[in-house]
């Protein structure tokens, strides 16, 4: 019999969608049952009492946890997040009920060897609840006491050779597309560089130096799969700078219907046949391609490499040789002045190992937010506080039109003194002998 | 039950302490088959929902199957999931940047085999455990964030509205019908966790009411100065109440007009809740992207001011996305996002064909960036 | 001999647009010569000490003009612009050089009797240069000294039935395009409207009352021929809510070349035939037109009247016949906060004599902003500054989708207490009997 | 010379006064072909550049000759307008909303007289009185303010480079061969009197100096709260100084980092002039429109930050704004406007093809819509 009735909650078992109450009951099932005879580190019926809170709060349409505590593991300032119940007598197994952040490998493959150790930790020194991932990237286990916050970290580091991530004003634990792993289209390994600044920035992120949270994210192409336009301070996004790589006869073959268009992904619905013109041609938003006489021409200083064609065509298009990535910056969710995304910092950098010139960038850009930015202000905020020529400045990168969709409408231009012949002081006496009052 | 040690000895916290390692190499995960082809992928194809294939210039293969991951995720499932990937695919797994669960396999025959075991299992409560799909032109696993499992700001729930609605628009998971991809996440509050603020639609927890004031308490608990800095609209100032038992404190007034209920306050000061059963429910926003597909990255714009929290099925939510998606579904063009097609046929036309009333709560009033989105053309069309 | 040097005037009198120094110098030298014996009521050589002026101007690089005094007219708040000069013993007759505004004619259709009989005004009383016309709109008398601005106001109301125009924080003088007088496109009759809310509204725009200026300006249709779009607190462009009038033989006739396209405004180049698809089907920004089967057809529900099509086959197409306006609220130039375009207020009213309808918004409009406008506050900036909403609300006009381009980003909706069950008061200690702290 | 009096008392002015009666009726001022077919035109047609032909659905016709008027006039050449309108159009004319002059005619056999008369006359120093033209796709007169004609805020003068620009442009006046009507305006400083801030090209008169502060004089001459509260960047604060003789004054301090120059204080304060012969100039601005067709009305942004005042022939400016024209006829689709064609081949390609060099300037940082102008998206060209 479970602890607590959840007839609310009941009613999230049925529906095809896999049911994280079924697997919540499972779980408490497992540790009431306790077939292996762990020796629970956490109350046994941590999972039946969070079923009973989240039920109580479905009731009263409110959360029941209070706000977080500081917790922690020694000379780390992040990757843990306190959290207590305003209930604790009520559901005393979830009183405290802290996450911890594991910073998860990049492109997120895994053994089930590594899986299932991580798996027997948590169970024994945790509720056995994860997130598999946190937004950020993280694999978040969910929920333990305080006392089994060192014990684990220490397992976590001794066993099996794996740290905690990010939380707090560090660096967050960076994350990436799955790329050139599995990926056509990846213009640079996104994993390769994605490891190396996680591990070459281990500091920045377990020692909060920062004014807030920072966060990377790494993207293969333009179609940004791991949304890092829209959820990293600093997204790196692949690119090319030559032509698209057109193999003609594979056009053809999409034209006379021998190849799906988008690889299949619209094969759910009769769309008609592939119509290249209206599907490519038409919608390619610089109308730089050109259909005639069965041969596909691009014109490709006119390209913005948006992607789409090469979605449709994959097997026909492919980016150009000469890869690279741009960098974006300030990207954030709403609060406090409305969301941003990333603004085009470096239109296009190599990738080459062993990285500088892009942790010059990085670490320029780092300099003048912690000499600048206030207490929790995202880099975003302090280029709209200061102005993005400020970035420019503090980065040492040229002004070029690409970094604007359009200049400014408003004349409102600050010139500093010394580009003013004369400078700003005059003598008003001077000026009144040829202007009287 | 005993507290055993790890090995930690709290009185040396540095002995043997080891840190800085960082997460473990993504290459010691690879499966052979990635291993050798990274980086010489040629092309890719959707076989059918859920289940990829994607072709070396080497001429492997590897075949991917992807079935839903609902997040939260208990060790069993877990384990669950490495028996699979034992069984079938020699050990190795991944997850997507959406949480789905890929299951690979390098080479067709062994494909069959895989689905099958997948799609049979099934909780007790009947839903299924790995329902195959999210790939291409449809709808995959919702991001979203901790609600009221876990966090104590949320304005909703996370887990719930998230199950109800893929359960509503689990076809679309399983097929691929729609015009492009549709991205849905969930937010419980708006810190917005996740890519909510530009998602195809967006679920956003959202508080109405401005926060309590715990007098007594908020000196003790709280720097007020802190506190006042958090309001972005300056809605908070400091002063000295009285209380009913003649003690004077310190404490905080709000300015009820000024406040947008964003809980930034209570962020920095627990003596601030807003929760309210009543005040709290959910803004659905439509029409954000971050892809740079045809179109520049967009963020979501908010089409319904406000849904309660009918927990535990939040049928007004889920019934307004499927109007969305319906009418998306009808109307939009091949490749055509929702947020393309929202602007191609016009916002007004897009709330008429969803059958959404449009409310002054919808007209941004946000700083002066709200001014470039009123409409400064004659150029409308009508609706009825 | 002209009293001053002007080397630098004089290299503008040479090409072939108009030069105003060549007539300049015309003027100066009809009052130097006086063929009519007239007896000046300012310096008969003020245009010669505007030329010195001018010329030192042309040297200096900066104005010799003074910051304007408080002159005018009695019992009008506006009409003269004080102006005096900053060397007046170097250029006496341009020591005082007022302004006065004149209010022009709606449509600016003139008889060159009233015009010849302002001329000898002018040039009696004043410099005898004028600016035909100023940027507002009104006849600009330009110059003249204090003691005549009464005398001329005098003359004006008496002998020539004509008032001056606004300037200050009032109405400004209207201003309107041709529109039906002699335009195909228009969707009511401009100078009726102008004339008539110029003249209901004389009181506004003589005696400040406003927080600051404001202005009207009407447009018969969407190619706004008098910018009202950009230059009005409300501009009110003509437009239609039916479907556009289709001569399918006139579209044919386009096509095959009888009639000139656009009507013929391109014709200085060739373009080549005309292309019905490619200069107007595959233009019309809403993609709601068809040409197949040599048919012309729109699905005017989708059509936003741009007027491109309308433009392009002026004798094949015409507005509908249920016609009307739109009025647009806030527009401005950049100074304080950049430049403000209207934002739609009303999507659509009739042009029905008595005009009642539309003054009830024009007034609810003014109410407010007489109301919560602060100093030198435009329409436009406390729209901005207090919300589209509020305009809505004190205009008592239903918030709808067309007032928008597109829906707010944030989310930080503010909400009336009377929206949210139970409103805003509650009770910490209610609260805290299920949360404990 | 002797005054006269025009009958005003100033002892009594309310005497006989009338007041309030507004401008003179339209009605009475059409000429009589418009006002038989007001409101009944069927269709017009551009015969050659500045001649038009609108055609009634009675039958009836009117020409019109549009002539290039510099609009700073004298009485004496206002006379010579009547007198041609005498002579040609039965005592009629109009001017239009760009201050260019319409003369109408009735009959087609009345336009070649008037043509032809119109196009003889020159002043003294050469230039064309009545230059035919500143129809359809071509340059049309300038619309300008009063620059060092009248005003005294300008940063540059208005008369003397329009003058110039039209002179350079003068092709274009008298010959319909660009892709679009291309609008041209000058305001000689920020207030901007006239449509410059969505004009295809603008020139702009601009000021590159804080105020100097005219600290003996100050405090008589202005209120110093009204001064403080002009500066939109909040740049000025009120403060005490001793001057040499040992006074000590209420005054103002500008703080120069935050000064943009836009003159507001000036406006408010004669203590605080701005103007400078190295500091003043011009900014040109492009793209904007205001007309609805096709795409929505738009702003002009900044092209170029800074072009010297060279009286006075503004040989610069001149040149800067051929160079746009030049690349924008050459690459610009037909109907598309200067804005459009910039938007469609991006701003970076248009400095790129205008051959004008990007900097720092141009990137906007004024307040929080700032942001919306830069690149979000991964979308760009690549320039040489
Ligand atoms: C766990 C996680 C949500 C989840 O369920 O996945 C999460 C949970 C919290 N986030 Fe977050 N954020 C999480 C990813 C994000 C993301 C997404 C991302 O990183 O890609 C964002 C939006 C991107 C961004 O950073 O702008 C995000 C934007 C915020 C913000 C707003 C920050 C801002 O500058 O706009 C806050 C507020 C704050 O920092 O006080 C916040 C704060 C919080 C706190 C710490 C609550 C608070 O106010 O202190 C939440 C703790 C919840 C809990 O009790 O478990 N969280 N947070 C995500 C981290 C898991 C991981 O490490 O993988
Ligand atoms: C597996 C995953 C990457 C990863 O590292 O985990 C991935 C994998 C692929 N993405 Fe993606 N995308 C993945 C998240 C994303 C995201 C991020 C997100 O949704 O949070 C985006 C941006 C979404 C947005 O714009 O809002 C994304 C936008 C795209 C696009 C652009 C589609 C568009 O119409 O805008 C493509 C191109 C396409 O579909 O043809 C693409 C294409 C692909 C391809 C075809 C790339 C390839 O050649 O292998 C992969 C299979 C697509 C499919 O599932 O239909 N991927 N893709 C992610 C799967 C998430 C999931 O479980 O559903
Ligand atoms: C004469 C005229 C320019 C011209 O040469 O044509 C003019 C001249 C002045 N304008 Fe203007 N404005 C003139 C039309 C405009 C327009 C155009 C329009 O009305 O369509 C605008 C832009 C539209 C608008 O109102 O926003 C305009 C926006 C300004 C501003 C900025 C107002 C704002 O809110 O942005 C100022 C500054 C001020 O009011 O202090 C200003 C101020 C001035 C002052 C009074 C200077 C001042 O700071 O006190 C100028 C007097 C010049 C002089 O000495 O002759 N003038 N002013 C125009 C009026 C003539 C007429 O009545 O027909
Ligand atoms: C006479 C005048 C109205 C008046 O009341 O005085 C006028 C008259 C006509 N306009 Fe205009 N427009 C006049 C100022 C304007 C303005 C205002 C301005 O420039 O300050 C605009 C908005 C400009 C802008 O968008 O920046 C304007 C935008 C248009 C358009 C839209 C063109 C476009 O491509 O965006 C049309 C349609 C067309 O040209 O086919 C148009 C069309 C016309 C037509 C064809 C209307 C008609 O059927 O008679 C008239 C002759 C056009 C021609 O000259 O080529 N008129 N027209 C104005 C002449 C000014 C001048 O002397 O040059
Ligand atoms: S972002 Fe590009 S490279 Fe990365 S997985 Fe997506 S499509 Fe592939
Ligand atoms: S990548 Fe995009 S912009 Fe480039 S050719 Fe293809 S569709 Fe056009
Ligand atoms: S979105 Fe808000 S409520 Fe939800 S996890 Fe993030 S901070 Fe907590
Ligand atoms: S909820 Fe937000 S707006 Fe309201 S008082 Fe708190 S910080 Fe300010
Ligand atoms: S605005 Fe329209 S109605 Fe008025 S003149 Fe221009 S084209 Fe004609
Ligand atoms: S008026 Fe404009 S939107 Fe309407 S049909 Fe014509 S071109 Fe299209
Ligand atoms: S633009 Fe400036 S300088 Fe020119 S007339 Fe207007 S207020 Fe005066
Ligand atoms: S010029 Fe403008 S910004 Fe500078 S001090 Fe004066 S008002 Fe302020």
């Amino acid at each position: 019999m479970a602890k607590h009735q959840t007839p609310l909650l009941d009613q999230l078992e049925s529906g095809p969608w896999p049911s994280f109450v079924s697997d919540l009951k499972q779980e408490a099932e497992a540790r009431a049952k306790n077939e292996k005879n762990i020796e629970y580190q956490i109350p046994q019926d941590v999972v039946e009492d969070l079923l009973g809170v989240l039920e109580l709060s479905f009731k009263d349409g409110v959360t029941h946890w209070k706000h977080g505590g500081i917790v922690g593991v020694f000379g780390y300032g992040g990757g843990v997040i306190g959290r207590y119940c305003d209930q604790p007598q009520q559901f005393p197994g979830v009183a405290h009920f802290h996450t911890m952040r594991v910073a998860q490998p990049a492109g997120k493959f895994y053994t089930t060897k590594y899986l299932n150790d991580l798996c027997d930790l948590w169970e024994f020194r945790g509720s056995g609840l994860t997130n598999m991932h946190g937004s950020t990237g993280d694999i978040i286990f969910l929920g333990t006491t305080t006392p089994q916050l060192e014990e684990i970290f220490f397992e976590l580091t001794h066993t099996h050779n794996q740290d905690l991530g990010g939380s707090g004003s560090n660096l967050r634990t960076p994350s990436d597309c799955i790329g050139e792993a599995r990926c056509e289209y990846a213009c640079y390994d996104t994993q390769a560089l994605c490891h190396y600044l996680t591990n070459e920035y281990q500091d920045e992120l377990h020692r909060p130096a920062f004014p807030y949270k920072f966060k990377f994210k790494f993207d293969g192409c333009p179609n940004c799969c791991v949304a890092s336009i829209a959820r990293a301070d600093l997204s790196f996004v692949g690119t090319w700078k030559d032509d698209i790589q057109v193999d003609q006869d594979a056009v053809k073959a999409y034209v006379d219907g021998t190849y799906p268009p988008n690889a299949g992904a619209h094969s759910g619905r009769d769309w008609g046949a592939f119509d290249i013109k209206a599907e490519v041609i038409d919608r390619c938003p610089t109308g730089c391609m050109k259909y005639e006489n069965g041969k596909l021409e691009i014109d490709n200083r006119e390209c913005t490499r948006c992607m789409h064609c090469i979605n449709v065509m994959p097997r026909a298009l492919k980016p150009g040789k000469e890869k690279g990535l741009s960098i974006l910056a300030g990207a954030k969710a709403p609060i406090l002045d409305g969301a941003q995304m990333g603004s085009l910092l470096v239109p296009f950098i190599k990738v080459e190992e062993p990285y500088d010139e892009i942790k010059e960038v990085i670490e320029a850009v780092w300099d003048w937010w912690m000499e600048e930015g206030k207490n929790r202000e995202r880099l975003g905020e302090l280029m709209k506080r200061q102005g993005f020529q400020r970035l420019l400045e503090m980065t040492n990168i040229k002004p070029v039109a690409q970094h604007v969709k359009e200049p400014r409408t408003n004349p409102y231009i600050f010139w500093k003194e010394d580009e003013v012949p004369g400078g700003f002081e005059r003598d008003i006496k001077e000026y009144r002998k040829n202007h009287q009052r | 039950m005993a507290f055993i040690s790890s090995g930690y000895n709290p009185a040396e916290p540095m002995k043997d302490r080891i840190t800085d390692i960082g997460p473990r190499s993504y290459e010691e995960f690879y499966p052979p088959v990635i291993a050798k082809n990274k980086g010489k992928w040629a092309y890719h194809e959707i076989l059918e929902p859920g289940i990829l294939v994607h072709v070396s210039e080497t001429g492997d293969e590897v075949y991917t199957v992807r079935v839903g991951g609902c997040r939260l995720m208990s060790v069993t499932h877990i384990r669950e999931i490495c028996e699979i990937a034992d069984k079938h695919c020699d050990g190795y797994l991944r997850f997507t940047t959406r949480n789905n669960i890929e299951f690979m396999v390098d080479s067709k025959d062994k494909v069959e085999p895989l689905k099958k075991d997948l799609a049979g299992r099934k909780f007790a409560g009947g839903s299924f455990k790995f329902p195959i799909g999210g790939t291409g032109a449809g709808v995959t696993n919702i991001i979203h964030t901790q609600g009221w499992i876990h966090c104590h700001t949320p304005a909703t729930d996370a887990s719930g509205p998230v199950k109800a609605t893929m359960d509503a628009l689990f076809d679309h998971f399983q097929s691929m019908d729609l015009p492009a991809q549709v991205r849905v996440s969930l937010a419980c509050c708006l810190n917005m966790c996740g890519a909510v603020h530009c998602s195809d639609i967006a679920i956003l927890g959202y508080h109405r009411k401005p926060p309590m004031i715990e007098d007594e308490y908020l000196d003790k608990m709280c720097e007020i100065p802190l506190a006042v800095a958090a309001c972005p609209t300056a809605a908070i100032k400091p002063v000295k109440k009285t209380l009913e038992d003649g003690t004077e404190v310190k404490t905080v007034a709000v300015n009820n007009e000024r406040c947008m209920y964003c809980g930034n306050c209570y962020t920095m000061c627990p003596a601030l809740p807003l929760a309210d059963k009543e005040g709290d429910g959910i803004v659905i926003m439509v029409g954000g992207k971050v892809s740079n597909r045809i179109s520049a990255p967009k963020f979501s714009k908010v089409a319904v001011a406000f849904l309660p929290n009918n927990a535990p099925l939040w049928p007004e939510t889920t019934a307004v996305i499927k109007q969305i998606i319906d009418a998306y579904s009808k109307d939009a063009r091949k490749y055509e996002r929702v947020g393309e097609w929202a602007e191609r046929i016009g916002w007004e036309r897009f709330f008429e064909k969803c059958n959404l009333e449009f409310t002054h709560h919808l007209i941004d009033d946000f700083r002066d960036p709200a001014y470039y989105t009123w409409r400064q053309t004659t150029q409308f069309k009508f609706t009825d």
